[in-house]
């Protein structure tokens, strides 16, 4: 592929996932707010709350150290070198090479190891409680995520999500495979286990014992809690895009055309709404599982990602 | 030349060893002089191991010396040298940190002793992997196990010591017997002690006699390589040593274990069946994650180590496995990818866990204490220690772009090629196994976090780590180094994969240099596989990129960003450690999830001031149980005494006895023998 | 007549010994006899080195390789085992533990005891040979019994008669033996002695020959501490004074063995050496498994080490039996290690003895802190007992596991299977008593300090002669080590 | 064969039945001095023969092997046991482990052993005192059964005896006997070996005040 499309791909998809991410959060909340006949929010206050607090200066215990004030950074960038890896407009993903989907995992893992250190730096106890159960349910999560892509993977041949996407592209009878529906499944529980949302999670709660995510950034303020915030929402759109453009990659512009990645981004918008939607319908007819009933859940992913395997292996 | 380097370094050894048994006075210069002379050694060992492993040769040195049956055989082949590599820089960084650690000894201990064992073990080490003979072997393997033993037992008024080092010497004895008997079979049908007769006669054993050399050899190796249920003397080893030992001894002891399985499994026993590299695989499964869930437990920093060092071994078994299986499919280039996963997987272990042995044995020096709930905020009073941990901790946990990220991958990969296996069974065993792997890579993570989470940031919880201060310069010098080769592992995998290709080229005759490395667009070397590629160092070229574009934003968005200090809200009193997290309470979710395999016992007693109203004190105990010990070992051990017990009749006292043995003998020889 | 030399130096220092009084003079005496005699023999193991037999007072002395190193081990021991008691009992007397006068007959049957040992193995002829074993057993008998307390009276009881019944079968086996010689040979003077029997042993009748060496095994195996006829050695050893405890092991079981395999060498040669040898195997692999629960469980330390001779005297018979290169070499070897090991920890026994007035392990703590010399050599020596390498034991043992793998014979393999693990686990046993009594801080006030300069240079002496073999086998041992295996291979 | 041969080796073979009848008593008597006597008689068989053999064999050195046994075995050794037996002054009965009848049983079925594993041998030889072979190991089996079932000191010296004598019988009766330095030698281990013990017996009756050897049981495991 050309030079071009080299600079101008990665500079889009940040666009779009930076910019997109907050819009998310902001379509939730509203849907969500409807589903409780509120009026809610508007769908940009994600946008406003961002800005406000860029704008502000922060502050700091006195007990962290540059871990804390570190953490922030690095949450956020491994999230953005994570969205040059994904396929979101065009199928073919301009850091093709630098690594694939396992290399993805550990990005993830990079930033939540962090988080977790800055949680344990602020010598307060909400921290730390928030840190061991964000692992604890990170790792419950690892071996199902794990299990289903590799389904994805061997069904295709690759673990690069943009031949993966291409691939899905070029024979859409591969996507007619019972073992993908099972990695579907399990995958979707994976990715509201990771995002943190209810029944796993709930992102609204500043109840101390309930809080898992929010716990961990409790101590974060000002520019800190922006980009943290920012990160967790790119990481939810990210993980949506690894959904719908592995499992749905219809319309997914194969090649660098202007009128292709038009209509792959107004179909990528509908498909993300479409999940959102999903969601927020999921974490208002659902509540928060107790937190020892979490591993069920997850249990009940890895089970179905076995399934995906074994079905894959012995059907064919 | 390198027969010279090679000769010369292990003389060097030597006469370092005699030279701190001789300097009786001056303990300090002692000290100096046998761990410099240790540091040359092993600089001569790593350019050994280079010219060797560069031009791949192979070089055989025999003497006919001292004993007269018996012929010294040493050989100098890639593989050996690639184990000759990992020793020597590891014992290289060792040796320049015990020389700033030993002065914990001074004066106090026999730091004489110390220095003379020190240098007997790295020689030891060298000759185990080069050695090309059974009978050197076992002198060689057994030397190392004994000198390991009295560094174990360095600080032998302390019981726990004597414990962990009798049940070690107790092991790995049993362990050298079993080998003592493969090798023996084979010699049954070599006919002569050399290796080299093994490898010729390797097709002719019967099949029977390679399957019970094949079990003798997983027990024999395996204990030393401490895979589970095998580990019992590993947690309990390599935290009563000193720290410098506990280096070496996790970073690459137990790895001359791998190099037997190695050795046998695809020179001496080849054609292996599947289900061989089936059983390592499991095996390896096996020992990683309950390595891990162990070590997730354990609130000893230095036994913490120790536990993951059994799981690292795991995952190096489970490459080794996986390279087994595809060799007995006799699909080579993917034996050799999951050869190169084992091998990176090996190094990189090596390295981290002696960096992060380095910093145990940092606090150790400052804090005097093992304990990690007794430390804290160490981060501020440690500058140096804590950055170096952090890398350590973050390689161990396969974060990219750090080097224990690269070894996962590649291990991951060779999972994922299970599908090329013919049998669906291995397939689906080996896919579970990544499921392993993943579910390990993540308890990893959590392990570290806490160590290093609760002993180095926050606020000290005891006056040990109030008072904690740096340790001297040279400690950190070595520790640095391994540092530094941390990040690069990480950045340059394409380097260490020439190496180890050069081991692939001589076990499995396959070079796959072509097709695991690559160019990209920018023209920088990148690694792939049939799978995918990998290229860390553009990955991390553009995070920091983007970092850049990030802090530029920022600056741009508000140029004089200020940052206001306030103490942590802890609803309204003033933080204190008491307040704070425990690596207990960390770790305590995974107790619950985790609770058949812990049976973790607790009780809590409270004592009152006035009954029932105002309580004095509570204390919490809440232990796991552990049920190797209690539902292997100990039965195991109380049946031998129970039928040695027993046998104590035979001497009753009674003469009439005794005379009646001699007559029953004397009728049964005369009526049988006759 | 050389020969007789070596014969008349013990006799003649022991005589010296009864007519001097005083101890301070007399130990003296008896380190140089000794001394004299070590050196003497060296010379001796020359002329056998060159010319491979020697013969004296018209063939009734008669030496071999097998022979010659019985007697190196004999002497060498000897002379360490005076060195020793020189200290050992001077410490003893300074204790009370006997009148000064007796100390006479300590020496002098001393060192008629090692008269008997060398005559054991110089004596061409067969019947001298018995006689002589015999006379070992009579002259130690009241070393075994010399603090003339309960246990040692009733330790010598067990020790006299067990062992001239065992002697006295033997005696059967020599007659039998005797009988089918003439048979063959006739002529009556000659007929039993080696160098005649050994040219016609092929003509000898079966089933004489195979009669004889059972009662052969049992009367000199029931010497040599064989199981289930080794039941007075424990008794013998631990009661003894260390001294003498260290010849026992050390010569004695070996002196009594050398018996067996000339009778073995013979029968191999009349009937080939399947019968005997694997006779010898069985017997020697019961012994190395009787030892195993004795030295896991015990509580008394002299009483470990009489254990483990037992072991080792099976390990030696069981290279014997397994036959081959490695195996006899091997076994040979061992029988050197072994003695010069098994010595050297009877003497840090005695010493731990002396220091702590003990004989209970459980008693006894930190030893490296007390006598800090005897704790290292003990810990040398404890691992060389139990094979561990780079000691010198682990090469014979390692030889002899070979030669028994290597002989092919599914039973022998299966053997020395067993004998690998019963190593293992005698190992485990030593060193769990090593930890208890070595290591940890010593309980109660024990003054730190060696007791006596002589056992120390005893021990080192011996000390030296374990590393050295352990890295390097002397050429003249090394030939006799060959030359033992052709006379086992002409058989 | 000449007749006086044929004669001798018929009384050697009576003899031979005598001495093994003398060893029974041994085995089935239970009074301390009727043992010694059956020592001495025994002994006196012994010499017996070896005269015996000695004057039709013509061997000189036999001669002197029997003047040396009628001195040691018939006369020193006897008297030294009954001076013992009087100064310990022990009661002068045996007691057994096993009871009279029994041992007697046994005893018989030792004899059938010796007979047994020695048959093959005397197939290979001349009917030329034939018993004499078995007879002598079944001595010496009975000897050895003596020392272990009798519990007195004393006692068990006898059955050493007992086996000694057996072994003297089949040497002579074998082959007219060892080569004479080895009888020399064998005689004087036996002197000595019985004073030692006797020594012994005297030692342990001071300190243990019996010569039971069931008082010998402090040393084991």
């Amino acid at each position: 592929m050309s030079l071009t499309s080299n600079i101008i791909l990665p500079i889009l998809q940040l666009i779009v996932i930076v910019g997109l991410s907050p819009l998310v959060k902001g379509f939730i909340n509203k849907i969500e707010a409807r589903f409780q006949c509120r009026r809610g929010p508007s769908l940009f206050q994600p946008y406003y709350n961002l800005i406000k607090l860029l704008r502000k200066d922060a502050v700091v215990s006195e007990t962290a150290s540059w871990i804390f004030r570190a953490t922030p950074y690095v949450t956020f960038v491994s999230i953005l070198v994570i969205a040059l890896l994904v396929p979101v407009l065009s199928s073919c993903v301009p850091l093709n090479f630098t690594g694939d989907v396992i290399l993805i995992i550990y990005l993830f893992a990079l930033g939540r190891f962090f988080l977790a250190l800055s949680s344990l730096d602020t010598a307060s106890a909400f921290g730390g409680m928030g840190g061991s159960r964000e692992m604890m349910i990170s790792s419950m999560a690892e071996p199902a995520m794990m299990l289903s892509v590799f389904t994805v993977s061997l069904t295709v041949g690759t673990t690069n999500l943009g031949n993966i996407t291409s691939a899905f592209l070029n024979s859409s009878t591969l996507l007619l495979n019972p073992s993908l529906f099972l990695a579907f499944a399990a995958l979707c529980i994976v990715i509201i286990a990771e995002t943190g949302r209810i029944p796993i999670d709930n992102p609204f709660t500043h109840l101390e014992l309930t809080m898992v995510h929010e716990g961990m950034v409790l101590e974060f303020s000002g520019r800190y809690l922006a980009l943290i915030e920012w990160a967790s929402g790119m990481k939810l759109l990210i993980l949506l895009t690894i959904l719908v453009n592995t499992f749905l990659p219809w319309g997914v512009a194969s090649g660098l055309t202007f009128t292709g990645l038009i209509i792959s981004f107004a179909l990528y918008v509908v498909k993300i709404g479409f999940f959102a939607f999903l969601i927020a319908i999921l974490e208002s007819s659902f509540a928060k599982l107790r937190l020892f009933r979490i591993p069920n859940l997850l249990g009940t992913a890895f089970i179905l990602s076995i399934l995906a395997i074994i079905s894959l292996y012995v059907v064919g | 030349m390198v027969e010279h380097l090679f000769i010369i370094s292990i003389i060097l050894y030597l006469v370092g060893a005699l030279f701190a048994l001789c300097l009786f006075k001056w303990q300090m210069v002692g000290n100096y002089v046998s761990f410099i002379f240790a540091a040359i050694a092993s600089c001569l060992g790593i350019a050994t191991a280079a010219m060797v492993l560069f031009n791949s040769s192979t070089i055989r040195l025999d003497f006919q010396l001292f004993l007269p049956v018996i012929k010294y055989n040493f050989l100098l082949d890639p593989l050996s040298s690639y184990f000759i590599l990992a020793i020597s820089v590891i014992s290289f960084v060792a040796s320049v940190y015990s020389i700033g650690y030993t002065r914990l000894y001074v004066n106090k201990r026999d730091v004489r002793f110390l220095g003379f064992t020190y240098n007997l073990f790295l020689m030891a080490m060298i000759l185990v992997v080069s050695a090309n003979n059974a009978f050197v072997f076992m002198i060689v393997w057994e030397l190392m196990t004994l000198v390991s033993f009295f560094l174990v037992i360095f600080e032998h008024e302390n019981p726990a010591t004597r414990k962990a080092g009798l049940v070690y010497i107790v092991m790995a004895h049993i362990g050298s017997g079993l080998l003592a008997i493969a090798f023996f079979i084979l010699l049954a049908y070599a006919g002569s002690f050399s290796f080299d007769s093994f490898r010729d006669v390797a097709s002719q054993i019967p099949a029977v006699y390679k399957n019970i050399v094949f079990f003798l050899i997983i027990f024999g190796f395996g204990i030393k390589a401490g895979i589970f249920p095998l580990h019992l003397w590993l947690p309990m080893a390599h935290p009563a040593a000193p720290s410098n030992i506990s280096m070496i001894m996790s970073g690459v002891m137990i790895k001359t274990a791998i190099y037997g399985f190695i050795r046998f499994y695809f020179e001496f026993l080849t054609p292996c069946p599947p289900w061989w590299g089936v059983i390592i695989l499991i095996i390896g499964a096996t020992s990683a994650i309950l390595g891990i869930l162990y070590a997730l437990m354990e609130r000893d920093i230095k036994t913490l180590l120790a536990y993951s060092s059994v799981e690292n071994v795991g995952i190096i078994l489970i490459g080794i496995g996986m390279s087994m299986i595809f060799k007995s499919y006799n699909q080579m280039a993917l034996s050799s990818l999951a050869m190169i996963a084992g091998l990176y997987h090996l190094f990189n272990h090596a390295v981290f866990k002696c960096l992060l042995f380095g910093c145990a044995g940092n606090i150790y020096y400052s804090t005097h204490t093992k304990n990690i709930e007794e430390l804290g905020g160490l981060i501020k009073r440690m500058q140096i220690t804590a950055p170096l941990f952090l890398i350590g901790a973050l390689s161990i946990s396969a974060i990219p772009p750090l080097n224990g990220f690269i070894s996962e991958w590649f291990i991951f990969q060779s999972l994922l090629n299970g599908f090329n296996i013919p049998s669906v069974i291995i397939k689906i065993i080996t896919i579970i196994c990544g499921a392993v792997v993943a579910l390990t890579g993540a308890l990893v993570a959590t392990c570290f976090i806490k160590a290093f989470g609760i002993s180095f940031l926050a606020i000290p919880r005891t006056k040990h780590a109030e008072k904690a201060k740096e340790v001297p310069v040279i400690m950190f010098i070595s520790m640095g180094l391994l540092a530094a080769l941390c990040v690069f592992m990480g950045l340059f995998p394409a380097k260490i994969m020439m190496i180890i290709n050069h081991v692939n080229t001589q076990i499995l005759g396959m070079n796959i240099l072509k097709a695991v490395t690559s160019y990209d667009w920018l023209q920088m070397k990148i690694v792939r596989t049939n799978f995918t590629e990998l290229s860390p160092k553009s990955a991390t070229v553009f995070g920091l990129i983007l970092l850049g574009i990030t802090l530029g934003a920022l600056f741009l968005m508000r140029p004089k960003f200020i940052r206001k200090f306030y103490e942590t809200w802890t609803c309204g009193i003033a933080p204190e450690p008491r307040l704070e997290y425990t690596a207990t309470a960390f770790t305590k979710p995974f107790k619950v999830v985790f609770s058949n395999l812990y049976k973790p016992r607790l009780e809590v007693n409270t004592t009152y001031s006035v009954p029932n109203f105002f309580v004095k004190s509570i204390a919490y105990v809440g232990e796991i149980t552990p049920i190797f010990e209690k539902y292997l070992y100990n039965p195991v051990s109380n049946f031998v005494l129970r039928i040695s017990d027993k046998a104590r009749l035979i001497h009753a006292g009674n003469i009439h006895l005794y005379l009646a043995y001699i007559f029953i003998t004397l009728l049964i020889l005369i009526m049988f023998f006759r | 007549m050389e020969i007789l030399t070596l014969l008349l130096i013990p006799i003649i220092t022991a005589t010296a010994c009864v007519f001097i009084r005083k101890h301070s003079i007399s130990k003296y005496v008896s380190i140089a006899g000794s001394f004299i005699a070590f050196v003497y023999n060296i010379f001796l193991n020359y002329d056998v080195y060159t010319n491979h037999t020697l013969s004296g007072l018209n063939s009734f002395f008669y030496l071999d390789a097998l022979s010659i190193l019985s007697t190196q081990i004999v002497t060498l021991v000897g002379f360490a085992a005076a060195l020793y008691s020189a200290g050992y009992m001077e410490a003893e007397l300074h204790e009370g533990a006997f009148r000064e006068k007796r100390l006479r007959w300590y020496y002098f049957l001393f060192h008629m005891f090692i008269f008997t040992m060398l005559l054991v193995c110089v004596s061409n002829n067969l019947g001298i040979m018995w006689v002589a074993i015999e006379a070992t057993t009579l002259a130690t008998t009241f070393l075994v019994g010399f603090y003339n307390k309960k246990p040692h009276q009733e330790a010598a009881w067990k020790y006299i008669i067990i062992c001239t019944v065992g002697i006295t079968l033997a005696l059967f086996g020599v007659i039998l033996t005797y009988h089918s010689a003439k048979g063959v040979i006739g002529e009556i003077g000659y007929a039993l002695n080696w160098s005649e029997l050994i040219t016609v042993a092929d003509k000898f009748e079966p089933h004489l020959i195979r009669l004889a060496f059972l009662f052969i095994l049992i009367g000199y195996g029931t010497k040599a501490g064989l199981a289930p006829m080794h039941t007075w050695l424990p008794d013998a050893h631990s009661q003894a004074p260390s001294p003498i405890s260290a010849l026992f092991s050390g010569v004695l079981l070996n002196c009594s063995l050398y018996g067996i395999i000339r009778f073995h060498i013979l029968t191999s040669k009349c009937i080939g050496p399947d019968y005997s040898g694997t006779l010898l195997m069985i017997f020697g692999l019961i012994s190395v498994l009787v030892s195993i629960p004795f030295i896991l469980i015990q509580k008394d330390y002299k009483r470990l080490l009489a254990f483990s001779s037992i072991e080792h005297i099976g390990i030696i018979a069981l290279g014997f039996g397994f036959g081959g290169m490695y195996g006899v070499y091997g076994a040979g070897l061992h029988a050197f290690n072994h003695a010069v090991v098994k010595s050297l920890l009877f003497f840090c026994s005695g010493n731990l003895f002396l220091k702590y007035k003990t004989r209970e392990i459980e008693k006894i703590k930190g030893a490296i802190k007390t006598i800090p010399i005897t704790a290292v050599i003990s810990i040398i020596a404890i691992f060389a007992i139990t094979g561990t390498p780079p000691f010198n034991i682990f090469v014979s043992e390692f030889m002899v596991l070979a030669g028994g793998f290597s002989s092919g014979s599914v039973l022998s393999i299966i053997f020395s299977s067993l004998l690998v693990i019963g190593i293992v686990l005698i190992f485990i046993g030593f060193i769990y008593n090593m930890f208890k009594m070595i290591f940890g801080t010593p309980a109660s006030v024990i003054p730190v300090g060696e007791v006596s300069k002589f056992t120390i240079a005893a021990m080192l002496f011996l000390l030296f002669f374990v590393l050295v073999v352990s890295i390097y086998v002397p050429p003249v041992l090394n030939e006799i080590l060959h030359n033992i295996y052709d006379i086992v291979r002409n058989a | 064969m000449t007749e006086q041969v044929i004669v001798s080796s018929r009384t050697i073979d009576i003899l031979a039945v005598l001495m093994l009848m003398t060893t029974i008593v041994l085995v089935g008597t239970s009074r301390l001095r009727t043992s010694i006597w059956a020592y001495a008689i025994r002994s006196f068989l012994l010499t017996w023969v070896s005269g015996l053999i000695a004057y039709f064999s013509g061997i000189h050195h036999i001669f002197i092997a029997t003047g040396i046994s009628l001195a040691l075995k018939v006369i020193l050794i006897p008297g030294f046991l009954f001076y013992i037996v009087n100064k310990t002054k022990v009661k002068t009965d045996v007691e057994s482990v096993i009871n009279y009848t029994l041992s007697l049983l046994i005893s018989c079925g030792l004899i059938l052993i010796a007979y047994y594993s020695t048959q093959s041998i005397i197939k290979f030889e001349n009917d030329f005192m034939g018993h004499c072979l078995p007879v002598s190991l079944a001595i010496t089996l009975l000897g050895f059964f003596v020392m272990i079932t009798r519990k007195k000191a004393i006692t068990q010296i006898l059955g050493l005896l007992a086996m000694e004598d057996g072994l003297f019988f089949a040497a002579l009766s074998t082959s007219y006997g060892m080569p004479l330095i080895v009888e020399l030698g064998v005689f004087f281990d036996i002197l000595v070996s019985v004073i030692i013990m006797g020594i012994y017996v005297y030692r342990i009756k001071e300190t243990f005040d019996s010569i039971d050897t069931d008082s010998l049981r402090e040393l084991k495991e």
